[in-house]
């Protein structure tokens, strides 16, 4: 009788090195709060309070982050998330995206005449709920910052109320999202029907139970549906469709903040799900996928997989190629990407790099086309207009720093050295090899060819033709804007040039899986 | 499972049925209606696999306040207009959509049929909850303790939900400025 | 010391270069007389320095009478080093002698043909620098430093013919005459690629030891095919040079030059470096009769058809150029039949004579304002008597006619040709006709040209001007009766059995094959002598008489005016390699270009990016933008994954 | 008998989950889409209720719990997004909203 | 001092980048004056000159009795992978170096007139560019060969773009995309080497003196080999370029400013070379063999067909660039001849094909200047009111031709020489290229400075200027020495070739570079001579 007596106050109290475990998530929390109340409060009329507690927020959260990379992993909250160095490094990926976008934002929203505070306090948020997807050890508790970062994301999206594109694709990702999540909560109630916990400790331990005669049938189709859920939101073919309609209708920085945060996050959780479910490798270094689960199903895993890596990345990339939108263009360009580092999942289990690559590759991506779209966000024009390939003829005239930044932005997308893109996706093909998928490896150089033509096209566009219109448009570039895009050049350059740093705190990240 | 066949039958049956009605009936409004069955019996589904604080939960915040608000929205729009149609080309797609969800019932149905013995029964007996006060006071239990980290997530995500949708729904000063400048 | 022969010259080209280059291209004008005494002066040392080196030469004893000079090592690979030396040999102290000489005279004389030229001092830099390459052509003491001199003379044959650049027609000789060179380069080239290949060196002496080593060592020691190919990949290089069938067709064309240089290069040096290298070459050739026979007969039937279209042809040097390139098949009809002694002998006549009757064409041509048909000519003899003098001794030396040069050399080519173990009385009999015809249509150029009445009066260029003919200045002069003199004199080197050239040369060419035949039938050879000059005489009283009543000419030419006609078109050579040979690959160039490479290959490479634009422009055709149909695929996606996921073929 | 296999309840409620999923399909009117996706979330829900029951283990009631605010949530924002949308389109027809593409 | 001795090679790289961003800093916007704009001109001049002076500190400092390489850095880069930042210098770097040091400053003379728009970021990248040259010759790590080599097509494909002709930006996509392909494939090549060494040595390198220790021989890697030379080749063929994957060459060379076409036939396309010497060869000689016969075809093949084609160019500089297809045919069949002889024929076939094609170019660059046509049907008569001009077209011409005497013959006559010992046939055939050699080019220079006068805006034409005369004498200069005293050359390359030979027979494999002193390395190729007869 006694032992259901489930009331137990240690599960509740926090310890002083918990609390600091938890740190990042407060301050960013108690920006948030801040921030709803300033907005609420219609006294203060001025952008900058929300603004200024936001980048607070968010700095302090990174600040705290990269101390806590120091510190050992903790678990919280009776195991149901952990503050290890996989999650803060993620949260480091999703503060400054977060920041770089809302700093991006200001200067938009004044154009748009859509300067709400609620923006910022969506963006926290979201971020907010990435930062838990990473750390989630609970498929429930991920579920749930899953929906946080959605709705956020969705209303971002629709943010551009009297706008149809806007909405329209507001209204796409909000249908298609939750039927994803829907399918997402099915795999999870199959899971917990099969192993009886929806923690993934817990299931993790089941597999391992489990080693020898294989899984149920059950939890194989649950943990696929799992699996399903993420592969919707990092937009894996055939899962895909929804996005460049969304990329392209959402506000610019908005995509943006899409592009980078939510794609990480998604490949936060997606890894810790994959592997925890057996599909991934069972932690670092181990060659193989993961025990318990059946020869067959993990070569079936693989195939599936190998096939939807080669169709995200010809179709992202081959699409992207007819493309005349920039916006567009990125956005199919964004589904490549994700078929790139599908490649590195499917090479981490066998590969002595393990996910690192997976993670590197997520920073590395993050930084240039984060660079990129805040370009795109100071040049849009009303209803995000211009941003036509056309629109950037003879950029490099009228912006030649911004051209410059760009066409280093685009290069690195490309993978020519000395950029991040060229680095990350060296290690990442490099792991590929080891993992002896040689084809496959082949066939995403293939792809980045392909994908070097488009992005070629814009430096054409940018420095080889001249402008269009009689007279050539210069757009202030806010100082918000000019400093994030610095940052991220450097950012990308510096990942280019000296990667070493990043692949140690990419294996030091994945290693604490 | 010690439920009665003939209830859930019952429950199980008009719940297929009104949630085809769902899906196939002319006006949204009626759709509404049929949705209100169908958790009404779900809620009942609930009862009998003694899970009542969730039947309790599911009529009133499903048939109590969503549903109102889907009813709510409907009035307020009052579109009667892209209902339901049988052009040829949607009745194949749904034809199609038809046969593709058959295949998932039929691929789950025989994987449920296939399952094995499910993983060791917890300590949560019918027995046991009755015990220690109830179903209710069990899960408030839970709540408060284990699952507290989900629990106050829930706020902060109904927290974010407000701040959308007040961000999307509501004209602002703003707005009309933007007005103003078209 | 012996590279200063080569300095002079080299010195002289630098100097009327940069003269040129700073001044001239500035089209200062300035006449002819600097930078000729220069370029003379150049040459003209050169020359002394040569005669020094002959008397050195002939001072030592017999056996070992070369002097060398290593300047430095040109490359060396592993095994193959080449240096940049200089040797002087019996053989090639002849040539220097007779080069210098000839080339110091036709500079002088040049001064005065190019004094209204306007660029002169280019003019002697391409003579200067084309002496340089003919010098090092003869000096050099191996096969790549020989090439070096054997490419810079086409190089500056090529400059001097084209040197009136203006005229597309004489632009394009040049460039003839340098392609159909290098044609035969190639074939050198490869000649030296096999013996590298074999013997693992390319310096001629240490290659002629080698050679000799394997004979000693027996005819096992040896690959008599390989020498066979070695030759005759050598002789093409010959043939290219020295314009022997089927190369022959560049040194007419070659006659737009200016006549010093055709007198120089093309009649007098250049056109015998074939000769030399055969000469040179000699042990290799011994070895192999094939590829003597191959010589010879490519000499013979060079001889008998180049002298059979001179017969035809009314442009007086077109006449000489024919003339020289049948002499030169004399000379390899001689090489071929192994009197290489005979053949080098020859060259040294022939060069005198050329070069006079060259230069006295020049001398015409100079006094008829440009007047090159000897149509319409004739009757020069009283308007320029010492041209006249002068050119009948070179006519009656390339007749035949004893005591002139021409008939000691040529007459002992043609008894070799008897009496040789490699000749046969066919040689002999064909040489002897083409001597006719040699004495017949220079007695028809001579007769034209300087006999009968003046056919010019009324074939004045443009009516009313008055139109007068003189002889040429005194520095033209000159050199023809110096030249003059010497093709009276110069065959006295090579006097039947008292033949000072052949005992001079034979340290270099060994002894000649028939000493048998010269020891037993001496009364043979007195016998053919005899015949030979009066087939020359007879040519020549044919020629007279033909000519001295113009109206039959013409007849007779009516009646055969098929083959007149056949050679005056010079048996439509030209036409049959630009049919053959030069249009079928412009052609295929063209299509190449356009059919292949463009057509081909690019439009493969674009073919890529094209299917890949259409993929994509297809590929996006999916992306409705309908909720609906993104759903159905995420449906089917999720359908097939579980569904191979569960129960797909493993 | 008076028993209900567990198979049977689970796949009652997969056929509840895909007729939401067939409804997605083939409706046009965005307010009934939504409420398939309820109907997808019930049956969700009914799973995890079943297998609570079936594992006397109250964790997938709590997750039940945790769903249905969640769907509330998700509605709340879902039918604000349809007011925003019906006033710039005048519609809520799912074929209205095919202006991104290709 | 003895700082700069022991960096000299990463300052030599470095300078130029660096020199470059600080001549961004020299005000000549399009609203600059003219000070400004002649200022970055000097600036950038002076910045290849002290290049040039400094790899002449290289050439001073290279004892060819030495180490094989020498002047050495090494300094752990990403050590997680085991790649390092190594540069050093050997025979084979040495002389491409110094080709590319020396032929900078020419190009960035010659274009003092000719570039009037956006100077500033046209001198930025040339300066760039040379960096990125000089990295790719003296990088001793794979991976920083790839980077430099990836990292220069950046600089090129702007100038081609910005400064080219009508077509430019066909031709710099083309340009690009084309090597892009190539090196792409090469990096997966690049990667299965370096895995070959982790699983054959237990620790990642990527050093070429590790990697030319794997044993990839025997009989399961024939295959291996086979495949991984074709990922290599494929990509220094199109750099090279080999028939049949020329076609960017033509577009390349004909829209890019003359400085660019410079740079790309004089240096480029040397790269292709450098690569097959440096990595194709020595660490797959397997490969090699099985490929020795397919691509002395292919080299033959293209000596004749680039002069074919070449005949018919109806624009001077596209038949320049067909010219180019054919001298590098000579470099693959001298470097598949596998004989130290027709290496080394094949190496100074590349720099002196580099020095005349070069020069080429420049000359075609300023009667373009004078006439804004390229067409050389536009042209004729040129001789007589440019004679200076027609000296050094002449002098380019034949040693572009092989002229005895000039640099271009060594090259040939070495390329022949050598690949007679292995394939009498193939040289047959490539000799050929020898006269049809002549016959474009005389052809052309017939064309364009012979002849009458025909065009009446042809009349008015000045001859060089004083500054074109001093961005030609070098060259000239060059043509001459290289061909006279090809041993200057030689003396510092040949215990390189003898150790690249006997690498990629792979029947001597030397362990590491001190193993190999010059005596072992004339015995080395004694062996290997003997093993030629």
């Amino acid at each position: 009788m006694e032992a259901l007596k489930t009331i137990r106050p240690e599960l509740l109290a926090l310890a002083p090195d918990q609390l600091r475990a938890l740190s990042p998530y407060l301050f960013v929390f108690a920006g948030t709060l801040l921030a709803i109340l300033f907005s609420a409060s219609r006294v203060v009329k001025s952008k900058w309070p929300v603004f200024l507690i936001f980048a607070l927020s968010t700095i302090t959260g990174t600040v705290a982050a990269l101390a806590l990379l120091r510190e050992p992993p903790t678990l919280l909250f009776n195991g149901m998330m952990s503050s290890d160095a996989y999650a803060n490094s993620f949260c480091v990926i999703f503060l400054v995206s977060a920041l770089v976008t809302a700093a991006s934002s200001l200067k938009y929203l004044d154009n748009e005449v859509l300067q709400q505070p609620e923006y910022y306090v969506l963006i926290l948020f979201s971020a907010l709920g990435m930062m838990l997807m990473a750390s989630a050890l609970d498929l429930v508790v991920m579920f749930i910052a899953l929906e946080l970062m959605s709705l956020a994301v969705y209303t971002l999206v629709g943010f551009r109320r009297n706008d149809r594109r806007s909405n329209e694709a507001a209204m796409k990702y909000f249908i298609l999202g939750s039927a994803a999540s829907a399918v997402l909560l099915y795999g999870v109630a199959l899971l917990y029907g099969a192993t009886g916990s929806t923690g993934i400790r817990a299931i993790f331990a089941y597999l391992q139970a489990s080693s020898g005669q294989g899984v149920t049938p059950v939890f194989a189709i649950g943990a696929w549906f799992a699996v399903l859920g993420f592969l919707f939101k990092i937009a894996v073919v055939p899962f895909h469709m929804w996005m460049p309609d969304v990329y392209e209708g959402a506000p610019v920085p908005v995509t943006g903040f899409m592009t980078t945060g939510l794609k990480a996050a998604a490949f936060a959780a997606f890894l810790r799900v994959f592997i925890a479910t057996g599909y991934g490798a069972t932690g670092y270094g181990a060659t193989g996928y993961g025990s318990g689960i059946s020869a067959v199903i993990q070569n079936h895993i693989h195939d599936i997989l190998w096939v939807s890596a080669v169709l995200t990345m010809v179709i992202g990339n081959v699409i992207a190629l007819t493309q005349t939108n920039l916006k567009r263009m990125l956005a199919y360009s964004s589904i490549a990407h994700s078929g790139y580092i599908l490649v590195g999942m499917i090479a981490g289990p066998l590969s002595e790099q393990g996910y690192a690559p997976v993670f590197m590759y997520l920073a590395a991506y993050a930084a240039m086309n984060l660079g990129a779209f805040v370009i795109l966000t100071s040049l849009a024009a009303r209803n995000d207009g211009r941003l036509n390939l056309h629109d950037f003829s003879g950029l490099s005239r009228r912006h030649p720093w911004l051209a410059f930044s760009m066409a280093i932005f685009m290069f690195s997308l490309a993978g020519i050295p000395p950029t991040a893109g060229f680095s990350a996706k060296y290690v990442l093909f490099y792991s590929a090899i080891q993992a002896n998928e040689i084809l496959l490896v082949v066939i995403s150089v293939l792809c980045s060819l392909i994908s070097v033509y488009y992005y070629l096209r814009v430096l054409v566009y940018m420095y080889m033709r001249d402008t269009l219109d009689e007279v050539p448009v210069r757009r202030r570039v806010s100082v918000w804007s000019a400093a994030a895009i610095a940052a991220m050049v450097i950012l990308t350059l510096q990942i280019g040039v000296l990667p070493a740093r990043i692949v140690a705190a990419a294996k030091k990240a994945v290693t604490s899986l | 499972m010690n439920i009665s066949p003939g209830f859930f039958y019952v429950f199980a049956g008009t719940s297929i049925l009104f949630s085809l009605l769902v899906i196939l009936n002319r006006s949204a409004i009626a759709s509404a209606f049929s949705l209100l069955v169908v958790f009404f019996s779900f809620a009942g589904i609930y009862a009998l696999l003694d899970a009542h604080l969730v039947a309790a939960l599911q009529v009133l915040i499903y048939a109590g306040a969503i549903l109102v608000l889907f009813i709510f929205v409907i009035m307020l729009l009052n579109v009667e207009q892209a209902s339901f149609d049988y052009k040829r080309g949607r009745v194949l797609t749904g034809v199609f959509a038809a046969f593709g969800a058959f295949g998932m019932v039929f691929l789950l149905g025989r994987v449920f049929r296939s399952a094995s013995a499910p993983a060791q029964p917890g300590p949560f007996s019918p027995e046991n909850v009755q015990a220690a006060g109830g179903n209710t006071q069990v899960l408030s239990e839970l709540l408060f303790s284990e699952y507290v980290l989900p629990f106050e997530l829930t706020s902060v995500l109904l927290l974010a939900a407000i701040v959308g949708s007040v961000a999307i729904a509501k004209r602002g000063a703003v707005e009309k400025k933007s007005k103003e400048a078209k | 010391m012996l590279f200063l022969v080569a300095l002079f010259p080299l010195i002289g080209f630098l100097a009327n270069g940069l003269w040129h280059a700073l001044v001239q291209a500035r089209s200062v004008r300035s006449g002819s007389l600097i930078p000729g005494l220069v370029g003379s002066a150049a040459i003209g040392t050169s020359f002394l320095a040569s005669l020094l080196l002959f008397v050195r030469l002939k001072g030592m004893p017999v056996g070992q009478r070369v002097i060398e000079d290593v300047l430095f090592n040109w490359l060396t690979i592993g095994n193959l080093s080449i240096d940049v030396a200089f040797r002087l040999d019996p053989l090639s102290s002849i040539f220097l002698l007779f080069i210098t000489g000839v080339a110091t005279l036709i500079h002088l004389y040049s001064i005065g043909y190019m004094e209204d030229d306007e660029t002169p001092a280019k003019f002697f830099a391409y003579l200067n620098l084309f002496c340089f390459s003919m010098i090092v052509l003869v000096l050099g003491g191996s096969l790549p430093l020989t090439f070096l001199g054997w490419e810079g003379v086409g190089l500056c044959s090529y400059l001097l013919i084209a040197y009136w650049y203006s005229d597309p027609e004489k632009a394009s000789a040049g460039k003839k005459a340098f392609i159909v060179n290098r044609i035969g380069d190639v074939g050198f080239m490869i000649g030296m690629f096999i013996i590298f290949a074999k013997f693992g060196t390319l310096d001629i002496a240490a290659l002629r030891t080698l050679v000799q080593q394997a004979q000693e060592a027996g005819a096992a020691g040896i690959d008599i095919g390989m020498i066979t190919t070695v030759c005759i990949c050598l002789f093409v290089g010959c043939i290219g040079k020295s314009a022997q069938i089927p190369l022959f067709v560049w040194l007419p064309d070659a006659m737009a030059g200016p006549t010093p240089v055709s007198a120089l290069i093309h009649a007098a040096t250049m056109v015998t470096s074939g000769v030399y290298l055969v000469a040179r070459m000699n042990f290799l050739y011994d070895l192999s009769s094939t590829a003597l026979h191959v010589v010879a007969i490519t000499g013979l039937a060079t001889a008998l058809f180049a002298a059979s279209i001179a017969v035809a042809q009314t442009d007086i040097k077109k006449i000489l150029a024919y003339s020289t390139i049948s002499q030169l098949g004399f000379m390899f009809l001689g090489c071929g039949v192994g009197a290489y002694a005979a053949g080098v002998g020859h060259v040294v006549t022939h060069a005198f004579f050329k070069a006079l009757l060259f230069l006295g064409a020049g001398n015409v041509i100079h006094g008829m304002h440009q007047q090159q048909d000897i149509t319409k000519m004739g009757g020069l003899k009283t308007k320029m008597p010492k041209t006249f003098l002068a050119f009948a001794a070179g006519a009656l030396a390339i007749s035949g006619i004893p005591p002139f040069s021409g008939f000691f050399t040529k007459d002992e080519i043609v008894w070799r040709a008897y009496s040789s173990p490699e000749g046969s009385v066919w040689f002999w009999a064909l040489a002897l006709f083409t001597s006719v015809l040699t004495a017949f249509y220079m007695t028809r150029l001579f007769s034209l040209t300087f006999l009968g009445k003046p056919r010019f009066q009324k074939s004045a260029q443009t009516p009313g001007e008055s139109f007068r003919v003189h002889e040429a200045p005194a520095v033209m002069v000159i050199p023809i009766q110096i030249l003059a003199v010497l093709s009276v004199i110069g065959g006295f080197i090579a006097i039947p059995h008292l033949n000072w050239l052949e005992h001079w040369l034979s340290p270099v060419l060994g002894q000649p094959h028939d000493a048998a035949a010269a020891a037993g039938g001496s009364g043979m050879e007195w016998l053919l002598m005899l015949v030979s000059t009066a087939a020359a005489a007879l040519g020549i009283f044919i020629g007279l008489k033909m000519y001295a009543n113009l109206a039959r000419v013409d007849r007779i030419k009516e009646r055969w005016d098929w083959v007149t006609g056949v050679l005056r078109n010079k048996w439509y050579v030209d036409e049959v390699y630009g049919f053959v040979l030069i249009r079928p690959i412009y052609r295929l160039s063209l299509a190449l270009w356009r059919g292949f490479d463009i057509a081909v290959i690019d439009r493969a490479v674009l073919g890529f990016g094209k299917a890949t634009e259409w993929t994509g422009q297809t590929a996006r055709l999916i992306q409705t933008g309908s909720i609906q149909v993104y759903a159905f695929v995420i449906l089917i996606g999720i359908l097939v994954t579980a569904g191979y996921l569960l129960y797909g073929v493993a | 008998m008076n028993q209900v296999e567990p198979w049977v309840v689970l796949s009652f409620c997969s056929i509840i989950f895909f007729i939401g999923f067939t409804g997605l399909l083939i409706r046009r009117n965005v307010l009934v889409v939504l409420m398939c996706i309820e109907l997808m979330l019930n049956a969700v829900n009914l799973t995890f209720v079943t297998y609570a029951k079936q594992l006397q283990n109250l964790g997938g009631q709590v997750a039940v719990f945790f769903i249905i605010t969640v769907a509330a949530a998700e509605t709340a924002v879902g039918l604000g997004l349809v007011v925003a949308m019906f006033r710039t389109l005048r519609s809520v027809d799912t074929d209205q909203i095919q202006l991104l593409r290709e | 001092m003895a700082w700069l001795d022991s960096h000299l090679l990463t300052v030599i790289v470095f300078l130029p980048l660096a020199w470059a961003i600080l001549g961004l800093a020299i005000p000549a916007g399009t609203r600059a004056n003219g000070f400004g704009r002649a200022l970055v001109k000097i600036w950038a001049f002076l910045g290849a000159i002290l290049t040039l002076a400094l790899s002449a500190m290289i050439y001073m400092r290279y004892a060819p009795a030495g180490p094989e390489f020498q002047l050495v850095e090494n300094v752990a880069w990403i050590s997680a992978l085991g790649i390092s930042y190594h540069v050093g210098v050997d025979g084979l770097s040495l002389w491409l170096v110094l080709l590319t040091t020396f032929l900078m400053p020419v190009a960035i003379l010659s274009g003092f007139n000719a570039i009037e728009e956006r100077i500033k970021e046209y001198y930025f990248l040339l300066l760039v560019l040379e960096s990125a040259i000089l990295g790719t010759f003296l990088a001793l790590d794979i991976f920083l060969f790839y980077v430099f080599w990836e990292a220069m097509l950046v600089p090129m494909y702007f100038l081609i773009g910005v400064w080219g002709g009508r077509e430019k930006i066909y031709a710099a996509m083309k340009f690009f995309v084309y090597t892009m392909l190539g090196s792409l494939i090469m990096l997966v090549g690049i990667f299965y080497l370096a895995y070959q060494h982790k699983i054959q040595f237990g620790a990642y390198s990527m050093d070429f003196v590790s990697l030319y220790k794997l044993q990839l021989n025997g009989g399961t890697f024939l295959a291996t080999q086979s495949v991984l030379f074709l990922a290599f080749a494929l990509a220094f063929a199109i750099k090279v370029p080999l028939f049949p994957l020329h076609t960017w060459l033509p577009d390349a060379h004909v829209q890019a400013p003359t400085a660019g076409s410079v740079i790309l036939a004089s240096i480029l396309l040397k790269m292709g070379g450098y690569g097959f010497m440096r990595i194709a060869f020595p660490i797959l000689p397997l490969g090699v063999a099985y490929y020795q016969v397919t691509f002395m075809i292919l080299g033959s093949v293209a000596i004749v067909y680039g002069a074919w084609v070449a005949m018919v160019q109806p624009d001077i500089k596209k038949l320049v660039a067909y010219s180019s297809v054919s001298h590098m045919g000579y470099v693959i069949l001298g470097l598949f001849s596998l004989n130290a002889i027709a290496a080394t024929g094949a190496y100074f076939q590349m720099l002196s094909h580099g020095i005349s094609t070069g020069a080429l170019f420049l000359l075609v660059g300023m009667i373009y200047e004078r006439r804004h046509t390229r067409e050389i049907g536009d042209f004729g008569g040129l001789s007589r009111v440019m004679p200076v001009f027609a000296i050094a077209f002449m002098i380019i011409v034949l040693s572009s031709m092989a002229l005895p005497g000039t640099n271009g013959f060594v090259g040939e006559f070495l390329v022949l020489l050598g690949s007679w010992r292995t394939s009498p046939a193939l040289a047959g055939v490539a000799a050929l290229g020898v006269i049809f050699g002549a016959v474009y080019m005389l052809w052309m220079f017939q064309r364009v400075m012979y002849g009458p006068i025909t065009q009446k805006e042809n009349e008015g034409l000045s001859d060089l200027s004083a500054r074109e005369a001093l961005v030609l004498a070098p060259l000239i200069v060059a043509v001459f020495v290289m061909g006279i005293f090809p041993n200057v050359v030689l003396d510092k390359l040949e215990p390189s070739i003898d150790r690249f030979v006997a690498r990629s027979r792979g029947e001597v494999r030397i362990e590491t570079a001190e193993a190999l002193n010059p005596r072992d390395s004339a015995e080395l190729s004694a062996i290997l001579k003997e093993k030629e007869e």
